[in-house]
């Protein structure tokens, strides 16, 4: 099968939906001529025309908005917010409006919004530019949210988020464009709600997902080499709607639960998951404490050495398996 | 500007609704069946009835906490607004949104909104859909003095005005914001004035003459509808009632209340019809009285309307 | 000792500090003549003046950046957000600049800010003025955040939030305005970071606060009367800093963890309290999993019935005890 | 207005400093040196200078994400600069903050500012905090063409202006936004125009003209610093370099960068200082040459620092 990236596999999940549906469109700063700001959108003006590929200005609330409010008239668009630090000059048209508007109106809504932006750190872009907000999102009940991995992961979530009739915060990394991977020419969807099991393994259940699932999947390789333990690796895709009843079962199964994300530890997704667990039956299954390996609780400093220390990395992966089997 | 006897009679009769709607609704508030915060719109039915008297059903407005005036000028149905004060089942939004979000999409009713200026990028984006889906439908976008000081007003409006939307804003100047007012926390004596940031056409109309607005906004509709764009249109009014139902009046005296009971929109109205448009004080009676009935019958219906099941919590947060 | 309301106990706080302090200030939508949308400031005004109690214009944004202006430039600004909805409007200026400003400024700059908002149900609001949103606060470092429930509490809290130079989320209770208490006439602060033992047991640990801590109480009261269980009661009273602590103590003392939050469960800081002891080594001594009771995930509906469902009461916390003791 | 010759020269030696760090960040960014994204002032040079040059030493700036320019135009020392965006121990921010977060409180530097817009609310509240402490303290608020979209520039000129603040907001009309042209994302021609909205003076200057932007900006520093309020002040402007090192410039044509380049603001200015204001070319050379020492320098000082600490990480969270 043909290999790309992250990057690319947006781009075809965008240039199929459009030809698909007339009603499908992109609205974002800076996402025509320049493509945005990390490419994805690069050469679909010359292909869909300004209208259709249409470049706002630096006014977030009116972006997401406007987006909005044409969705809920008619059209589907797709907002790209250019980082996910951004959500907090429009989080009222998310929060307070498209996450509720269906809700509050008794269902006489849909709202076919799909906002894609993307977080993260690695590139020195220091505190405003590289936080990972996911968990902000998943506490508003309204939202769906997505953080794919993979391309083909990328590509089938994107193309199903455009066809969901609610708003879906569909949540990239800016070190994970450059991802390869497989890809099939074929048109295929990936259903929200289905987590994805990485790696099978039997000792430890592991979650992790966006820009640190290749570094999960890799601890887990080294440590069944090293150490002979078996790492289930699981990509849960969907934050909402979350399957709990995969990592449930893996953790029935292993015994052993550790969270991998980029967010700071506290308040991230994991300590939602760790609380699933922990309130589930299979708490009765557990043999060993959880282990979150999570951003630093420090905004994201600029300089490397600090940014890698404050992220967490392989090495914190794997002792916190090794912690997690007492070794 | 066309004004038919059936336009003419059809604008007394919805703001004479309006009227009679908020009465009740202070009422039931009064008798604690209505929750949360409550703001009528008694004083500033001239601008809602003769903003959307040009409007068609399929064209859009968005509105504000103060909303039930906007909904029904758009011919939004008394008796599921009621209802929905109310919190029952057969209410707008099946009794999960009140006073505040009471919406009707089918009839290009985008709902009140709780968030002062939400409604702006909203309706941008609504005007935006209709030229994108090449249709002549036209959104009016309503909202308060107080909200030309959020930062989404400006957004919304420079959006419009470079993607020349079809959509035209109506502020209603008031003079307050909920006890701010106007003439302190706005750095211009006029909204209409800030039209020029967006080099759009701005208004000032007197928003307790129904006439005035109607015509006024009617050029800016057929503007829009022709691809002119937006227009700013800013309605001086008055909010003869409190912020909120409750709402001691701290920030304004009597004296300023009693003058502007004095324009009354509606009487005013009805004077200028019997005294100058030729009806009959008959004909107006007529219609009063089945406003009346209907009004009556909506708070019937509501107060005989079922809560919803407790289910209903679970519903709607998604589609499918 | 003289029993007063929360509201008179922060409007107490709010006089001491003032008069201590003459940077000190107020500022908000609507705060003075008409004393703030819950009365916290009424009469302030008289005694203050127009600049020191300034009334803003409904602009989110500009009222926390400039309160954060009028901070890092000399001033002691208290911030009033009349709604912690509308914090959506201002998310940049509490989370990228407030929050981030010490640190990306390399420890250049003090900001001493506090934002004065109140959350929660119980009034028919509906979903865009009823929200518990201190998750989200916490989940961004460099932001205390702060929710009192009790009159002594929340003036002694406040006091201290005034004097401390971070910047600070002061989280009310719209329902909890009307709590009375005893506060002592003289001067006291609280510091931040110590959870208060609210009540002794020695089966269950129950972590709440603010609106539901006298829920929790009298819930713990009736277990004790009816089941003989003896829960002990824990208001964390700053969700940051955390007082672990204490909390970790109690649990391996009893065994079993009960958290009450109004906000929607998923991603509510019950997950972060649950997961902090799920990584402690209290998991030792856990006999039960854990019980959430929070918030339904969903937005808060308008209807009376529908919103008491939707929010956690007295019963759904004696639920969770009887459920922890496997009753 | 008065112009020293000392200030004129002054105004020389930091415009040629700022052109000539950019020209050492560009080369430390294209080293690979330089982390995330670097946004340089090249060319627009004489907007900062000039402005600022109306400053005293504990007035207060607040900058952008292209700050480098008002940070020297301040008193901003250009070793700490450089070893900030070298991400050292020694720089401005202990190597945390970088380009976009360069500041320097104690000379009235409140921080340049990765959020665009987001400067504008910061700079209102300076000016608030020195009014209620009774300096006279003037702010200068700098922000791009891009920025007068966000709420936020709307939001703090209005306050500004209803409370008469001491601030002078500076827009950076440089033609684009990222890649956006002003002319399409702006709905209108001048910026300066905006200020009808907020009944405030609203200025154009040439902002290649150092000497144009020192006087309109001192006129309204001078107007700021008496009680007069706030003002708007267009500098109309281009930035030579991309939007960010690195950036293809699809979005404009090589012609539009020559027609620029030509007009130079410090090529300019040091023609008028030789041929209009009587200074020698040896003056200036002895500027030049100390600025060059300085910089290169600065270099030096950069590179030869020691990385921070790993502790520091998790220092100055919080305060105490
Ligand atoms: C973002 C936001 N800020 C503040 C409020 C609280 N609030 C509700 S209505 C109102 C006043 C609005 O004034 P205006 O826009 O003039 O409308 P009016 O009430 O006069 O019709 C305020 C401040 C809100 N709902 N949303
Ligand atoms: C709120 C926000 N939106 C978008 C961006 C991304 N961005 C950074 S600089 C920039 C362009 C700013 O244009 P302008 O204000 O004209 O300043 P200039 O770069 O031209 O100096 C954009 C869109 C951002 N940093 N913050
Ligand atoms: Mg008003
Ligand atoms: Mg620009």
């Amino acid at each position: 099968m043909r290999t790309i990236t992250v990057k690319d596999a947006l781009k075809e999940a965008i240039i199929e939906e459009m030809d698909r549906d007339e009603n499908v469109f992109v609205m974002g700063e800076d996402i025509a001529e320049h493509g945005g700001i990390y490419g994805v959108t690069a050469g679909l003006l010359d292909k869909y025309g300004k209208e259709r590929i249409r470049n706002t200005p630096i006014s977030e609330s009116a972006l997401i908005g406007s987006a909005l409010g044409a969705a809920i008239t008619g059209m589907r668009p797709i907002a790209e917010l250019m980082y996910i630090d951004f959500t907090t000059v429009a989080m009222d048209q998310i929060v307070n409006q498209a996450a509720k508007m269906r809700y509050m109106f008794g269902g006489k809504v849909d709202v076919p919004l799909v906002i894609r932006t993307q977080g993260g750190g690695g590139r020195g872009s220091a505190a405003q530019h590289s936080q990972s907000l996911e968990a902000w999102f998943m506490h508003v009940p309204g939202l769906k949210v997505v953080m794919p991995s993979t391309p083909y992961d990328a590509k089938g979530l994107l193309k199903t988020a455009i066809r969901d009739d609610n708003p879906v915060m569909f949540i990239e990394q800016k070190m994970a464009y450059g991802f390869k991977g497989e890809v099939p020419e074929e048109e295929y969807l990936i259903p929200f709600g289905q987590a994805d099991i990485k790696r099978e393994g039997s000792d430890v259940t592991l979650v992790a997902n966006s820009y640190l699932l290749p570094k999960a999947l890799k601890a887990a390789e080294m440590m069944e080499k090293e150490e002979g333990i078996k790492v289930e690796v699981i990509d849960p895709l969907t934050l909402v709607p979350f399957d709990e009843e995969t990592i449930i079962k893996s953790v029935s199964k292993t015994g052993r639960l550790i969270v991998v994300h980029e967010a700071v530890k506290r308040g991230g997704f994991g300590a939602e998951i760790a609380a699933k667990i922990f309130e589930s039956d299979a708490f009765y299954y557990l043999d060993a404490p959880l282990q979150r390996v999570a951003g630093l609780d420090v905004p994201t400093p600029y300089n490397e050495k600090l940014e890698n220390f404050a992220m967490p990395d392989l090495e914190d992966i794997k002792e916190a398996i090794k912690k997690t089997c007492y070794l | 500007m066309e004004r038919s006897k059936e336009t003419l009679l059809d604008m007394y009769e919805k703001m004479y609704k309006i009227r009679l709607f908020e009465d009740n609704a202070v009422k039931l508030f009064n008798q604690g069946l209505v929750r949360g915060p409550m703001h009528v719109y008694t004083g500033e039915e001239a601008v809602a009835v003769g903003a959307c008297s040009n409007l068609n059903n399929d064209d859009l407005i968005t509105s504000t906490h103060r909303g039930h005036g906007h909904c029904i000028a758009k011919g939004g149905l008394v008796d599921k607004m009621a209802a929905e004060l109310l919190a029952k089942g057969t209410g707008y939004c099946k009794g999960k949104g009140g006073s505040m979000h009471i919406a009707d999409p089918d009839i290009g009713i985008l709902g009140a909104n709780g968030i002062v200026g939400a409604g702006l990028p909203i309706a941008a984006g609504s005007a935006l859909s209709s030229k994108m889906r090449g249709t002549d439908q036209v959104t009016i976008c309503f909202f308060g003095d107080g909200a030309t000081n959020e930062g989404s007003f400006h957004e919304a409006l420079n959006m419009a005005a470079i993607w020349d939307l079809p959509v035209v804003f109506v502020c209603e100047n008031n003079l307050y914001g909920l006890t701010g007012p106007a003439d302190e926390m706005l750095s211009v004596k006029d909204v209409a004035s800030r039209a020029a940031s967006y080099d759009i056409p701005g208004v000032i109309v007197d928003g307790n003459d129904v006439l005035d607005v109607y015509e006024t906004v009617g050029e800016a509709v057929k503007r829009a509808r022709n691809g002119g764009g937006p227009s700013l249109i800013e309605a001086k009014t008055y909010r003869i009632k409190g912020h909120f139902v409750g709402d001691p009046c701290v920030y304004r005296d009597e004296e300023e209340v009693e003058k502007w009971k004095k324009r009354c929109p509606i009487k005013n109205y009805k004077n200028y019809l019997i005294e100058t448009a030729g009806f009959t004080s008959e004909e107006l009676a007529e219609i009063e009285e089945k406003v009346e009935n209907e009004v009556e019958a909506a708070v019937k219906f509501a107060k005989e309307s079922p809560d919803p099941e407790l289910e209903v919590v679970f519903e709607d947060v998604f589609s499918k």
